[in-house]
């Protein structure tokens, strides 16, 4: 369970990203993050991985409460994340395969593991004749979709993915979304913040509207907007 | 830290990317280390054969006794068998007042009237040449040679041999000192380097540790990458050493015979010492070092 | 006018992401560039502004004649163009108002037209208010209309965008799309890669599309994909 | 490369933007310079100082003029006078024959008979000490003194002074070996180290490149910025020589009175020379050389 208490986000410059947001989501949702540019999506996913702390309010990740952790503790709770960074951060001198089984490398997975589950993976977004190209040899959709790989490989319990269909078009980004909707089914809860309207109100899931870093909209069966 | 055998194949295996993708900065950092080090290992070398060449010098430092006129040479040689047993005494060897005249006369050419003294009625004494390992001893040795009675006179240069003495203490510190403060430069000047190999790679250390990467998982690597580079570096100066010394002692044995340089061997050994001791420690510290700004995230 | 003659890309490691592409966009046109992930859109427009070589045939912007360009020219044909990357490329130490003030610095404008023209540009892409933010102080859809401020700043007579809206909600999308059709109206010729179908369905321009670098359609006024 | 005010202004703004922005880097970089140049200044020192001490010991080389007896006192002034305007002639001193016979006693004190000798008929000659400013002269001089009919003999220690000018060039040679092989060293660490930092800024490079920034545009910050780099780093080291200087010549002045320092003026002047013009034409074309990889897009 995610649980977010009169959470504020103050950045250094002054900038309030959160505003006094309060959010629970439990175990096995699917959840949409929507809102204008700027709102406050990404800030929020980022307490979540904690590469930034919460100014005021307590974050909590099933066990772990994120204001007191201790640093390594931090790899630990972010083991327990899949995270698609919305500028992707792909490891620039490692290839497709490499990134992908670095995330599994890192927990400490043997490498027969590695070698079977990575495959698996690219295969599943559509990646496999690309394993040994190097990320600035891929498209912008392809890198993403890298990002997507790893977020996946190592079977997290919430997948967090910032936008992660940004840079796909329509068809691929459906079937990206099929593939959390799958891996949601088996127990895994999604977390998406996106501006795919067509996508958010087709799929008839839990939307969380932001704007200006407050939750304005909270709806069990949302669409995008208001409007639509 | 714990590690199984999955985690050191990774750590290796990585470190043998890391290396050879980052050739560049490899490279830029090695040779940034072998010239460090090397400028360090040639200061090393100069103190090194300093303290030969002191210990030699002050080693051929002699002391002369003169024997008492008409002593049976028997006496002469019972006091020789004793004394050369006597601490710090290195060599002893016997000159005649002829050979005693002739060093007078080679040293005043000019002097007509000396030399006709010297030639006609010798007033000088049969007498030893006494070399010792420790100049600093020559005093007491000179004063236990004189409580001998069938010593006429023991004459030794005391001011040359302490002021010699001092010198070389003299350059011995400078020596260390100097050392010391390349050691220092080099030390500063290759952490800076590897800190801004390391720092070039800064976004591949975040990402690594927002996909949830332990610190040490992150630190291995780069801490074998640092132990290499530095190894790496120091064999180069090492290399360096060993050839610019052999040419030098073979040069030197033609151009300055008389000179004596420090054997090879141990020369290499204290620089061998000094360079991968050193060169492994900066190496591993300064890789450490820089990461910990960017490990915090 | 922009000519493509045939045009081949083959990457180092022999990926080809242009098969045989022939185009010719005249001045004041507004064009789509549409595809799958990975289809070519970036490759072909990498090859505009010279970020890479044709491998074969010969590609033509203006007088330019791409080949054969000198190193001092390349400069000069980046200076007619304004680009949008797919990756947004920010300079990372500098503020939005100095990453915007660059491009205009770079071709030698007078520091009082600088002083005049970056702050009308950033009130055009919504960003006013940060103009003293560091990139890594921006959210994804600021950032990207960043890039998009800095390509229009020296009123290019190409407008060439990869893309520009993959990180924008519904509505900034618009807005930016709106921008762009009256930069056109004024003359500039526009060339957007984009995977926002409902965007290229509404404007009924010319659209191109590409599918594992061939051109496979070119419509004087076209939709997204055949199906819709 | 034409520039006009705008530019130039611009310029200026953004290496010091620069600077401050990298703060670290810029650390980095000033404190290699620094310790690089620091290193060489030291060497620099040791060898203005090897050369300084050569030149005071060659100066202090003597000849010895023996005058024949009864010769007239005036006879010898009128030598004198005139071979004191000879070339090289640095200073003549005067000694008795006494004076002669007692440096000669105090040289063999214990031979009783010699002394005896010495005391009772001073075989030994009036004289004259001729002091030259270059050792290499004393031969020619030696030969035209000999010439002089009143002069008896001519002693000079040949071999001591040519040991002293061979051992002096072969030390000039050895510094200037050091300094040459310090001034590489220097070179190439500093290049590395302004490579590694403009490596770091690579993306920032291309993007201006991609933006339509000429080559000249992009790089002109970056060349200011090198010798910015290589000015401050030298002006550290600078600091660092001169207050050290002042402290060892104080020390000096103390503990080792009789050594003869160069003076801090003409160490400086030369010091400073190296080291600015060395460390802006090395903060340059390291800029220049780091760029090259990454304009190239
Ligand atoms: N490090 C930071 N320092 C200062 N301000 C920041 C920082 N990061 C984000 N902001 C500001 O906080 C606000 C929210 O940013 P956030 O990235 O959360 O938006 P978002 O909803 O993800 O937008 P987008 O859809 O464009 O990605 C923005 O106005 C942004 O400028
Ligand atoms: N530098 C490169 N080296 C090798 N292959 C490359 C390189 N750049 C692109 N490719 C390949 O060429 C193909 C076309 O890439 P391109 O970036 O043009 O696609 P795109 O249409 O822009 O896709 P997207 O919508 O995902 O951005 C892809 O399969 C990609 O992997
Ligand atoms: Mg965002
Ligand atoms: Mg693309």
């Amino acid at each position: 369970m995610i649980r977010l208490d009169k959470v504020s986000k103050r950045y250094p410059n002054g900038h309030y990203g959160l505003v006094d947001v309060s959010l629970t989501i439990r175990r096995g949702e699917f959840l949409f993050l929507v809102g204008p540019s700027g709102a406050g999506k990404s800030s929020l996913i980022r307490l979540l991985y904690r590469e930034e702390a919460a100014s005021q309010g307590e974050v909590f990740v099933d066990q772990f409460k994120l204001s007191s952790l201790r640093r390594s503790q931090v790899a630990r709770l972010r083991r327990q994340l899949g995270v698609v960074f919305q500028d992707v951060k792909l490891l620039p001198q490692r290839t497709v395969y490499q990134n992908v089984a670095f995330a599994m490398e890192a927990v400490g997975a043997s490498t027969r593991d590695i070698r079977k589950r990575v495959p698996q993976v690219l295969e599943l977004v559509g990646l496999s004749r690309s394993r040994d190209n190097y990320p600035h040899q891929l498209s912008g959709g392809e890198q993403q979709r890298v990002g997507i790989a790893r977020a996946l490989v190592n079977n997290p319990i919430y997948v967090i993915a910032d936008e992660p269909t940004g840079n796909l078009d329509p068809e691929t980004a459906r079937d990206i979304v099929k593939l959390f909707v799958e891996i949601n089914r088996r127990g895994a809860t999604v977390i998406m913040a996106t501006h795919a309207k067509d996508i958010v109100n087709q799929m008839q899931r839990r939307v969380v509207a932001i704007e200006r870093g407050r939750v304005v909209r909270d709806e069990v069966r949302g669409a995008y907007g208001y409007e639509s | 830290m714990a590690m199984n055998l999955n985690g050191v194949s990774y750590i290796v295996r990585e470190t043998m990317r890391n290396l050879i993708r980052n050739s560049w900065m490899s490279l830029a950092s090695v040779s940034t280390v072998a010239i460090s080090m090397f400028v360090l290992s040639f200061f090393l070398v100069l103190t090194i054969n300093l303290n030969h060449v002191t210990a030699v010098l002050q080693s051929q430092v002699e002391m002369k006794i003169f024997i008492n006129r008409h002593v049976p040479r028997s006496q002469e040689l019972a006091l020789l068998r004793q004394a050369r047993h006597w601490p710090d005494v290195r060599r002893i060897d016997f000159f005649t007042k002829q050979q005693a005249a002739a060093s007078l006369k080679q040293e005043f050419p000019d002097q007509r009237d000396l030399v006709a003294l010297i030639s006609k009625s010798n007033p000088l004494f049969d007498g030893y040449d006494v070399y010792t390992y420790r100049p600093q001893a020559i005093p007491q040795l000179a004063e236990r040679f004189h409580k001998e009675s069938i010593v006429h006179t023991v004459v030794y240069e005391g001011q040359v041999v302490s002021r010699l003495d001092k010198l070389s203490n003299i350059l011995r510190w400078v020596g260390w000192i100097v050392e010391g403060l390349l050691g220092l430069a080099t030390l500063f000047i290759i952490v800076n380097t590897i800190r801004l190999a390391v720092f070039a790679r800064r976004r591949e250390v975040q990402v690594m540790k927002l996909v949830g990467a332990t610190d040490w998982f992150i630190r291995w690597p780069f801490v074998l990458e640092g132990m290499v580079l530095g190894i790496l570096g120091s064999l180069v100066a090492d290399g360096l050493v060993d050839g610019g010394y052999r040419w030098l002692t073979g040069a030197a044995a033609v151009a300055l015979p008389f000179w004596p340089l420090a054997p090879l061997h141990s020369v290499m050994s204290e620089v061998l010492m000094f360079t991968l001791i050193g060169g492994v420690l900066v190496g591993v510290l300064a890789s450490m070092v820089a990461l910990r700004r960017f490990l915090r995230i």
